[in-house]
């Protein structure tokens, strides 16, 4: 396969799109204070029904990207674009950052209860959502416990419900399943498909793992760094909805080894 | 006791006043500028004493040889336990008032009944006006500012007869006065010593004495110029224009010298006097312990 | 049981050992009771002065809730004013400092002027006084808030006013409770100079800052000090006061309680 | 430089709004010179009392510098010992909180006692006033770190000297910085307060605080304004101190600087 | 196979053990406050050459029983106990804690130092190994940024970086690569290797990847949660050295299966 740049890489997968863009990306450039370029012209369409995987070397850029599309950082050059129906200029967010975040000061169950709130649901229905989103992610006998009682992979799936919880339309996850193990994160990734079907937002996520890349993305983003560009875009045409048996799917591997290789191919170059 | 001059070996006094310095310690700045206390062989440093809180209980515990104060609170410090005693008076009454502003119809101390008057709470005035005179006035602490009285016409304060309505005339407020002494209780404003200090150093404190009435004398009837060019140098704020109305003052109402028609004289204390102040204090029952009012004071 | 014990314990051996030393001192030095009175003859003297103590307290008291709960109220509405709003930080921050920084001696007059002699004014001066610790440390800890918790309200497109409620506040909370400590103990010595400058100095109407003037100038010393300790007396019970919202509001989270787990 | 107007600017519009303000209240409801005199009378009565003023500012730097550094030292010591061990804490404490709220008429004459008149007792009553928010914040501060950080210390053996050098102490720099801001604002008052309790009062010696008594009594009221803002500017000039040490401190990872980045 | 208790696990490992126990850890029990139990009988033996791969699920304890060993965390019972010949009772310890705990206001560098000047070793020498090290995890570049300007995996190599400065004697690590990539992790996992033949630590990590455990471990302990247990224990008797080949061994991936399906038989269990 040609090495692509971003742009061509784009207009390769035009082909490919069906739904209307959701999130449009053009010519984003960024740079903290006057470090080095950490994105370096990036180009990307999301469409509604888009669920993309981010991948690629530590510190390439990936967190910064999703930072961006949430709007907390600023950047350089370029453009992002919303184009929902909305009136709002933003998306309806949802956010899981790579660290979970939680206000130490607030149980479980009110960290989860926190998006609803501040977009001002009532109590009980903050609650009753907040409930099913812990019991979801397996958190329903510590939803009174306070952040620092909870491990590690506790407190990143309190995150994740609290990013649900709000029933986005934006959906960006930074690792989100990367302190769990295989069991509970193979689980999660089922459930977050489903809420997919029925939240119905527009994803974009971070992994280190091929094989969830592969079995949550509509599309895979490698990416390259210094500075972080896309490095290639892999299209998983893979039908949903997906369940385990999809894992044993002979697509499925293949994809997974396309995936590795491009990786392997993109750290051969470096 | 005699004039001895020990050579040039000159014995260290401090005195400490009651204010920053000021005409109205003129007497002992004299005394200090023309040499007097040096002709008696002593080297006296003048301190302020304005901020101390009380100037009794340095005195009491040698840290002070000398102090200015008032005969009463004298006597009553004695009452506490403090080994005090009184060395000779420079002002034969108390420079002490209160005043008030011409509109506001005070003619007698007992006009003062029902108002709100700033006074300090150590003065043993206050307990005999209220107490003996039956005099009801509402108190509040003394801050030394004039800043009210000059903005509020119902305001009235205590002052020093020489000053504040001297400072007041300059900014173009007039001030009226009665002196607390009008009240029947007239102490003197003294010097006074430690017991320990006059029983150790009885030829100090006498030439110190000697040299201070020397000093007061000629401040009030000779020329006062070295004594007031002193004051102005150690405290630039004392201006030659206030320090010569303050002068005037002082010498209007006979503080130094009082009233020779009934018995008073420069640097010496009256027993009637002495026993009259310490009779009214016993009553109002400010002498904690039993005073002797006789072995209180050198006369 | 024990637990109480060991709180108890380590301050009464210092208490018991400081008066140990200040017998001594006052033996070893002879040092006069109007300059260092004994503890008991402190306690003779306030057992004596008892009346005019309890209600100079009770005055003294009455103008340290108003004075320590206004100043509690102002400082974190200024503190939440310059924390909004970069320019009125920089515009009014200095000008809070200023007001800190005025000797009473200047403001008093137009205090009394504003608010009369008496209790109000009273309160006014113990609320500058006390004010000033809360508003430089709430307002530092509403600054400091961790990034990546302002980063999770600006995803959720948080209101600014729920930005301060729910986690600026929250989060200053450590830094607030320090400044409402100070605030605490800098409240007898407010109300007490409130006191001497603004205060009645006759009847019921006066507090122990007149109390203590009174005491001091007619040399009774060892009830100078009874009043004094009187004095701290009220200011503990704001400073316990203040220890027990620290102990609800942080023992469960912060970290400051986390050793005693 | 677009930096430094954004400084500027919003301090000059408060006070320039302020003095119109002032000017307003003033003509508005005739008040007069005595009660609250008009800018320009103050910068009148300072120029021409500019030598007094001069040098009460100097004398009153040196007190106040002698100080706050006294303070700064004294309180970071006894916050260090403090947080090393809970038994001083808990034995200690109470009595530190019973000096800060001491009256300063009580404890004047002890002072005074000890250290004689002057400077030195100025500088112990400057002293007094300053070092509680020090100590209160400090040790707040090194109680408050984090407990993850601490493990990390403890895993690596860290002697409780290191752990408290380059664990506590880091850790506690907002605390400490927002404390000696206090102390700083403080710093002026003690000073002022110090030299009418203890000062020399005459000559070169005298202090600002002499200097307000004597305007005050002598009903010079623009220069007594005068002198209280040249008090304040003392006091400025140690909060500058304090803010540009915040600023090299903590601007390379502190949160409070994060948003400026 | 039968379903072991911790206790009958332990005595059937015995068999295989050849060095002397460096570490012994018996009837360990672990409680927060008056919670419930979070370990529950721990019993094990850590030899000289041991390097101990622990894997459960989401709060099972794999952290706590570190702390625990790092002397962190007060035990509710039992005894731990350290074998080594040094007179000091505590081995010198190197951890890498699940987060990356690293001190906001020292630089990558600093950071890495700390350890070694904490131990008296001097400013030149702490650095020269710091660097070393920093240079291994790839942080070269940045080791003069402070710790907020690192993306995640930067954080968690700086971290992995300070627990080695120190060449331990026991080195705990709590999911050191679960914020990196593949091809990073795999490429410090043969670094941590060679490092362990140099400083010759015994080592105890936690990790949610499977093919992880069996690449690093001489054993994989497989722990079951509520109470915390120690489910199985699976010895890895593949050769050292162990570089990228053995990743190819049939024997390998041989082991990487057994792991995973006793997580699966421990998953169906509960
Ligand atoms: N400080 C604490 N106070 C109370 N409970 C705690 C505390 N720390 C951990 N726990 C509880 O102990 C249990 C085990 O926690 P631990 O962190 O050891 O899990 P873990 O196996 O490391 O999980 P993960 O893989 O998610 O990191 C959890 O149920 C957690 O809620
Ligand atoms: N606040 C910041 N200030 C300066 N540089 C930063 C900042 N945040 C990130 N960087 C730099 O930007 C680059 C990309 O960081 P980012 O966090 O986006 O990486 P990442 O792809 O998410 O990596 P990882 O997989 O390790 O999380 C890194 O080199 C990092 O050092
Ligand atoms: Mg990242
Ligand atoms: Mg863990």
């Amino acid at each position: 396969m040609p090495n692509l740049t971003a742009a061509t890489a784009l207009s390769d997968s035009e082909e490919i799109r069906t739904a209307d863009p959701a999130v449009s990306i053009q010519g984003l450039y960024k740079q903290y204070g006057n470090g080095p370029t950490v994105l370096n012209n990036i180009n990307l369409e999301i469409a509604e029904d888009d669920f993309i995987g981010l991948i690629g070397p530590s510190g390439c850029g990936k967190s910064t990207l999703l930072k961006l599309l949430g709007g907390l950082e600023s950047k350089t050059k370029g453009d992002i674009q919303f184009l929902t129906q909305q009136t709002s200029p933003r998306p309806k967010m949802g956010f899981v950052f790579q660290d979970a975040n939680l206000m130490p000061w607030l149980t479980v169950i009110a960290n989860v209860m926190l998006p609803l709130e501040l977009n001002g649901a009532s109590k009980q229905e903050a609650e009753r959502k907040a409930i099913q989103l812990i019991e979801m992610v397996g958190l329903g006998h510590v939803k009174n416990h306070y952040p620092r009682q909870l491990s590690g992979g506790m407190r990143m799936r309190a995150s994740i419900a609290r990013a649900l919880t709000i029933e986005p339309q934006l959906l960006l996850l930074d690792e989100p399943f990367g302190a769990l193990d295989e069991m509970t994160r193979d689980d999660l990734n089922e459930e977050l498909l489903k809420l997919k079907q029925l939240q119905a937002w527009v994803g974009v996520f971070v992994t280190h793992s091929v094989t969830e890349a592969v079995f949550l993305s509509s599309r895979v983003l490698v990416m390259s760094a210094n500075p972080g560009e896309i490095y290639r875009e892999i299209p998983i045409d893979l039908p949903f909805p997906r369940t385990s048996e999809t894992r044993n799917l002979p697509e499925f591997q293949q994809k997974v080894v396309e995936v590795s290789q491009t990786l392997h191919e993109l750290r051969n170059l470096a | 006791g005699g004039n001895k001059a020990d050579g040039p070996q000159l014995e260290k006094v401090l005195l400490m006043t009651d204010w920053y310095p000021q005409p109205e310690h003129g007497g002992f700045y004299q005394a200090l500028a023309k040499g007097y206390y040096e002709q008696e062989g002593l080297e006296v440093e003048i301190r302020s004493g304005a901020n101390m809180r009380d100037i009794r209980s340095p005195v009491a515990l040698g840290q002070v040889d000398f102090a200015i104060g008032t005969s009463d609170t004298t006597l009553i410090g004695i009452g506490r336990g403090l080994p005090l005693v009184g060395l000779f008076p420079y002002f034969q009454h108390d420079p002490q008032c209160v005043m008030f502003h011409p509109e506001n119809n005070v003619e007698t101390l007992n006009d003062l009944d029902g108002r709100t008057v700033m006074l300090q709470s150590s003065l043993s005035y206050t307990e005999y006006m209220t107490k003996t005179l039956g005099i009801k006035m509402n108190l509040i602490p003394l801050d030394f500012s004039l800043a009210r009285f000059a903005t509020d016409k119902d305001f009235i304060q205590q002052c020093f007869v020489t000053s504040e309505p001297i400072h007041l005339a300059n900014q173009g407020v007039e001030a009226q006065v009665i002196l607390l002494s009008e009240s029947g209780f007239d102490p003197y404003r003294h010097i006074f010593t430690s017991q320990q200090t006059l029983q150790q150093r009885p030829e100090v404190a006498a030439a110190f004495k000697r040299a201070s009435i020397k000093g007061w004398q000629e401040f009030v009837e000779g020329d006062p110029a070295p004594a007031l060019t002193l004051i102005n140098q150690l405290n630039p704020q004392q201006t030659p224009e206030l320090m010569a109305k303050t002068l005037r003052a002082i010498k209007q109402y006979r503080l130094v010298k009082g009233n020779d028609a009934q018995g008073d004289q420069l640097g010496q204390y009256q027993a009637t006097r002495l026993q009259a102040q310490y009779e009214q204090l016993n009553k109002l029952g400010l002498l904690d312990l039993p005073v002797s009012w006789d072995s209180s004071f050198q006369y | 049981m024990n637990a109480t014990v060991s709180r108890i314990f380590p301050p009464a051996i210092v208490g018991v050992s400081l008066i140990a030393i200040w017998y001594l001192v006052i033996y070893l030095f002879d040092i006069p009771i109007f300059q260092l009175p004994a503890p008991h003859d402190i306690i003779e003297a306030g057992s004596q002065e008892q009346s005019t103590l309890i209600s100079g307290a009770l005055q003294t008291t009455l103008a340290c809730l108003i004075g320590f709960f206004t100043s509690l109220l102002g400082g974190v509405l200024i503190s939440v004013l310059l924390a909004y709003s970069s320019w009125a930080y920089k515009g009014f921050y200095p000008y809070i400092l200023l007001l800190k920084m005025m000797p009473v001696i200047v403001l008093a007059p137009i205090i009394i002027l504003w608010f009369g002699q008496g209790l109000a004014s009273i309160t006014v001066i113990t609320f500058l006084i006390c004010f000033f610790p809360i508003v430089a440390n709430t307002t530092m800890g509403l600054c400091s808030t961790d990034k990546n918790l302002v980063d999770v309200f600006r995803v959720y497109n948080s209101s600014a006013r729920d930005e301060m409620l729910k986690l600026r506040i929250p989060y200053a909370m450590p830094y607030f409770l320090t400044g409402l400590k100070v605030a605490a103990a800098l409240t007898p010595i407010g109300a007490l100079y409130g006191d001497t400058v603004a205060g009645m100095g006759s009847g019921s109407d006066a507090g122990l800052g007149f109390v203590v003037v009174v005491f001091s100038s007619q040399l009774k010393i060892p009830a100078l000090y009874a009043a004094a300790f009187t004095a701290c007396f009220i200011g503990f019970l704001f400073v316990s006061l203040v220890n027990i919202l620290h102990w609800r509001l942080l023992h469960k989270w912060h970290d400051s309680y986390a050793q005693s787990n």
